[in-house]
């Protein structure tokens, strides 16, 4: 396996005003306008303040919470708009939800290092579930753009694909699974893997979702001889390689930062039994 | 309260003398949240700050502890890293070159074994870029078999002996706050030839996911830190400040410049700012910064003059 | 974690016994945060509780500090009321005969010298509204002319001591966590016959108003408690849990019903609502139903059973 | 002075829906409306969060927020429609300035005891400066209604009296003073007061404002041998006689609580040295 993550571009730090937060199936999607921002390369992420920034500071929730960037485009003017794609899961994201135009949330970034395209002749292999959907868009869409992409969404049932028509609506082909059959394939997603890989093509499989879906995407990415890139999704107090909380264990030992060295790592290295 | 005259900022004498380090203002930041410096580049230009602390250091490197390393509180956080560091010669070969000239280090030291501690600080003591040590003696996250080094006076008191003996920088000792009298702790360092103390390190906690009955740290224990442990660090530095001589270095929960110069008037002859960091790459800039503009608006042409100010009431 | 099969709330059996003292489900309200009880009338069935925990009193009425005697720090509070009570006399005459029947009420101790405190327990051993008592044996803020009963373990030896003495009901020691070794307190208290533990009080503190460059309260020094301390008592429950064999109390910053089964899981016995009451005086009511509802969804049909169930990681 | 302070509803803890929030000159407005709120005395006071509760709880700031019941009237249907004026000056008021309709305040009230109306045959005469105003409204109103009522507001400039207009439309005889002479008399309130109590009328003083005004009044009625009620504004953690955190020392010895004795207090009671 040869494709190595792209560099990340220099982060800063700044304010996003939010545009749009509105529920979107059984996700949110935040919109938000950033005057400095240029460029991001897929999979990389953004921490983001707990909720909007109002008349007065606030310490608790303390830390910000990352967050890939589901979607960027240039804004006119300058700068760009971010939309963040998140679930509510606990304080942090339930706050978020109540943010609503024109307030401010806090940024930092873009972060991490981010997926690399597929190298010519190779099919990408998007393999999507939970919150790690959001992180798969962007990347689904260039790769798309350049070469062939299929996408593989997992969830426990339809209403957590609404979110799929934007994956639909681009040069790809796109496969749902949902546990309860409410939508496409009646299972898991990594059945789906399973027929993708039934090939003799050269693949290169991303994964992002929930821990055992990628460990399973991995091991049978190994089984079939096919590169796999996983993207981890460890709690981060700061985001940029400081706190050192991140760390994620591999298999030759010691740590990487998931902040800095990932999100995005080849399948292989990821010691996933210790992951927490 | 006296009242004094408003000052233009720029009049203001931001400069601070901490145990014989010479800081352009008293802000500087705190060992294991500012990594080894380089990493804040793209937020803030160092040279804004009074210094910078590095990771604690041993004389080999280390890897840290198995995830989940951090959790989050109210108004705080936890942590349970295991000191992973680069060790001290990676420090000097890597590290210390990346940072501009004008940037002064403190060298954060720590070991298993008192002698550990000295050797990194005899390693150290030839590097001109190295401006001081700072003794880290209080890490309630290591399973060093046992208490920590700053939470018994006659541990302690061998440890700054031994670390004094190879150290001819100006030394602080980092105290810990698990203690039932820092001004005890603090005395035993003075006694020991300490130049300086910087206080507080994290409290000992604990937290808990209520759904799978497991602590929230793979360690079981870590340190708390971030805004909720700032009244504590306060009425520790007060405490240390009316026990000894030497200067205080005050670290705690500072998220602002107000923050900051709440140590100052408890006895802080400068700051370290920690968590915050991570909530904001370019806060510590901004305290140093807004130091200097409440000196100036309160009158203080010399920030040193706000050390110890606090004004306590008759009773 | 093992799962269990949920339950129907009302097959949870909530009651547990705290040192001799049976309580119909684990959560009391703390002392000094919640009056003589009879306040929270208008929002709250007492009956809900466990019991309620009185303001601590003294031989004779006691008035308080100067103001200003609180002060809000990042999710926490500063304290220096000066243990102002209405005296033991007044309690039995006055307060007690206002509370129904029904509520469990321990009376919580206080005297600046140790006779003291065994005077107002002999007083109260009578009152058979009376459960039991909890020592108060720490309180930074009021100047004893020294440091705090609870921060030496001899000192405190003999106050539990000469406090066993006078009371034959269940006797719980309240802890000071401003302490270097929250387990070896622990066990002086089971050595003397204490039957069980009450901690934490609140943590030493300080905070400033940088404006006035004056101390925010007017005793300088106060106790701060809220959500900011619960890491650290979860952190001392967890120690003294395995430092001694009888039960505890836990206190610290609950607010919620999860925040309270981290208690539990850490070893607590029941626990104790302080600050949260003046956020919402509803709220110990509200805890005591989430634990049941809590233990049922997880399928343990006695809350009891959760008492130190937390799983601690191999490492 | 024979006036007693009126006896307290019972008090309870509910939640109050923001309806309106806005700016009036240096004060804003917040019009909760509360379902199960009746009846209020005038003076008496509720504890806000300090801020709407978002989907999450947060723990800083910690504590309610002690606001006078500007204004009460019974809404549509059932419960009542509270009006509180307050000023931004710290991290609470600047978040409860951020609160927009639909979103909920925490109350518990009504809480203390409020103003005793003036015996008949006495003039109320009602003092108010700063955020003590805002105690003023309900007891001018009442009075108003039933006798001579005379109200004198005294602020740093016109922009703090824009809430003069409430007044204004009240039958009652209303004077200014302003510091910067922006509007009324140029100087102090206590200089109208002076006036005022250049009189053999009976006369019951009402003040609320900043301590040294309301000491300067309490000191001027006591010298023409009127009667003087006071509104003290302590900090609060409970409200409800709890915490003991809000005691006022008396001239008499010890101390009273201001939310359960007060916060209307006869001003000869006070011992205002060590009010804090
Ligand atoms: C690189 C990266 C990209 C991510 N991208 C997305 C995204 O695009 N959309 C999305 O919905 N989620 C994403 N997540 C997960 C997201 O960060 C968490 O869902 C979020 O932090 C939960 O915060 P909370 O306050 O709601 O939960 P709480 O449980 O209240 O949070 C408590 C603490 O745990 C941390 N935490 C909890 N769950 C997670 C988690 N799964 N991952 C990391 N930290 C966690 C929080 O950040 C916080 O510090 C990403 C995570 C990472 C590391
Ligand atoms: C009975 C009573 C009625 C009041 N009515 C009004 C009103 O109608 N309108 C209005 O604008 N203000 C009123 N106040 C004052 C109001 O409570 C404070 O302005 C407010 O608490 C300040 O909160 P903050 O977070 O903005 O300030 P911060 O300074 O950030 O608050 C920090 C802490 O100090 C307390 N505090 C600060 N200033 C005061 C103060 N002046 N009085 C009491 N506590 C204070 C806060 O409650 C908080 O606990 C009243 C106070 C009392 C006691
Ligand atoms: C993630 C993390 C790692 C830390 N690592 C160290 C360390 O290596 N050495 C040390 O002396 N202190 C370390 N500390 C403690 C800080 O330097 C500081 O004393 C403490 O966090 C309190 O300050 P704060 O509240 O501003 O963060 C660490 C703190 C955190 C949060
Ligand atoms: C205003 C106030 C007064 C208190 N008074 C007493 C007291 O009289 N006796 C006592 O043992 N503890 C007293 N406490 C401590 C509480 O009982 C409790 O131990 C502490 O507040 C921590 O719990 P919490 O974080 O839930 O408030 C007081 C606390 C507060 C905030
Ligand atoms: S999140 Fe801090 S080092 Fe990765
Ligand atoms: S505010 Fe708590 S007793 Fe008055």
């Amino acid at each position: 396996m040869s494709a190595r993550p792209a560099e990340a571009a220099p982060p800063i730090r700044t304010r996003g005003i939010v545009r749009e937060n509105r529920p979107e199936g059984s996700y949110w999607r935040l919109t938000l306008s950033v005057a400095d921002f240029t460029r991001f390369a897929p999979g990389q992420f953004v921490m983001l303040s707990p909720g909007a920034e109002l008349a007065a500071p606030r310490t608790d929730p303390l830390l910000p919470r990352p967050m890939a960037v589901y979607r960027a485009r240039a804004a006119e003017g300058a700068g760009c708009e971010v939309e963040v794609l998140y679930k509510v899961t606990g304080r942090g994201t339930a706050l978020l939800s109540s943010a609503r135009p024109p307030e401010a949330v806090a940024v930092v970034g873009p972060l991490g290092r981010g997926f690399p395209l597929p190298p010519p002749g190779t099919r990408g292999l998007v393999v999507g579930g939970g919150t790690g959907i959001a992180s798969l868009y962007e990347l689904a869409a260039r790769a798309s753009a350049r070469g062939d992409v299929r996408v593989l969404l997992g969830a426990r049932s339809a209403r957590d694909l609404e979110i799929a028509r934007d994956f639909a609506a681009l040069p790809l082909r796109l496969r749902l699974a949902t546990e309860d059959g409410s939508r496409g394939r009646t299972g898991l997603v990594t059945e789906l893997l399973a027929e993708e890989l039934a090939t003799s093509d050269p693949l290169l499989v991303y994964a992002c979702g929930p821990t055992p879906m990628m460990r399973r995407a991995a091991e049978m990415a190994a089984a079939a001889g096919q590169g796999c890139l996983v993207s981890l999704e460890n709690p981060m107090a700061c985001g940029f390689g400081v706190c050192l909380g991140c760390a994620a264990p591999l298999r030759e030992g010691g740590f990487a930062l998931v902040c800095r060295d990932g999100p995005v790592f080849e399948a292989a290295r990821v010691e996933w039994e210790n992951l927490a | 309260m006296s009242a004094r005259a408003p000052l233009a900022p720029d009049r203001v004498d931001a400069r601070v003398n901490l145990g014989g380090i010479a800081l352009r203002n008293p802000v500087l930041t705190a060992s294991g949240t500012f990594g080894y410096g380089t990493e804040f580049a793209p937020f803030l230009d160092l040279r804004r700050l009074g210094g910078i602390v590095s990771k604690s250091l041993t004389v080999a490197p280390r890897t840290g502890n198995l995830p989940a390393r951090i959790a989050e509180t109210a108004s705080g956080m936890l942590n349970a890293i295991g000191l992973e560091n680069v060790g001290v010669e990676a420090f000097v070969r890597e590290k210390l070159p990346a940072l501009h000239p004008d940037v002064v280090v403190v060298a954060s030291v720590f070991g298993t074994e008192m002698e550990h501690y000295a050797q990194v600080c005899a390693r150290l003591e030839g590097e001109p870029r190295v401006a001081g040590f700072e003794i880290n003696a209080s890490c309630p996250h290591v399973k060093s078999g046992g208490i920590e080094f700053g939470q018994r006076a006659d541990v302690l008191a061998e440890l700054v002996r031994t670390v004094r003996r190879a150290a001819r920088k100006p030394l602080l000792v980092k105290l810990s706050p698990n203690v039932t009298s820092i001004a005890e702790m603090a005395r035993v360092c003075e006694g020991e030839g300490a130049d300086g103390l910087s206080l507080v390190n994290t409290l000992q906690a604990l937290d808990v996911d209520v759904e799978t009955r497991r602590p929230l740290l793979r360690n079981v224990l870590g340190g708390l830190s971030g805004p909720a442990i700032r009244p504590v660090a306060l009425r520790m530095v007060f405490q240390a400040s009316h026990a000894v001589k030497i200067p205080i270095c005050g670290i705690g929960g500072i998220e602002t410049a107000e923050d900051a110069i709440k140590f100052l008037l408890c006895g802080a002859t400068a700051v370290q700012v920690g968590t915050a960091n991570y909530r904001n790459p370019a806060v510590a800039g901004e305290i140093a910064d807004g130091i200097r503009a409440h000196a100036a608006r309160h009158g203080f042409a010399r920030v040193a003059d706000l050390v110890g100010a606090l004004e306590v009431p008759g009773v």
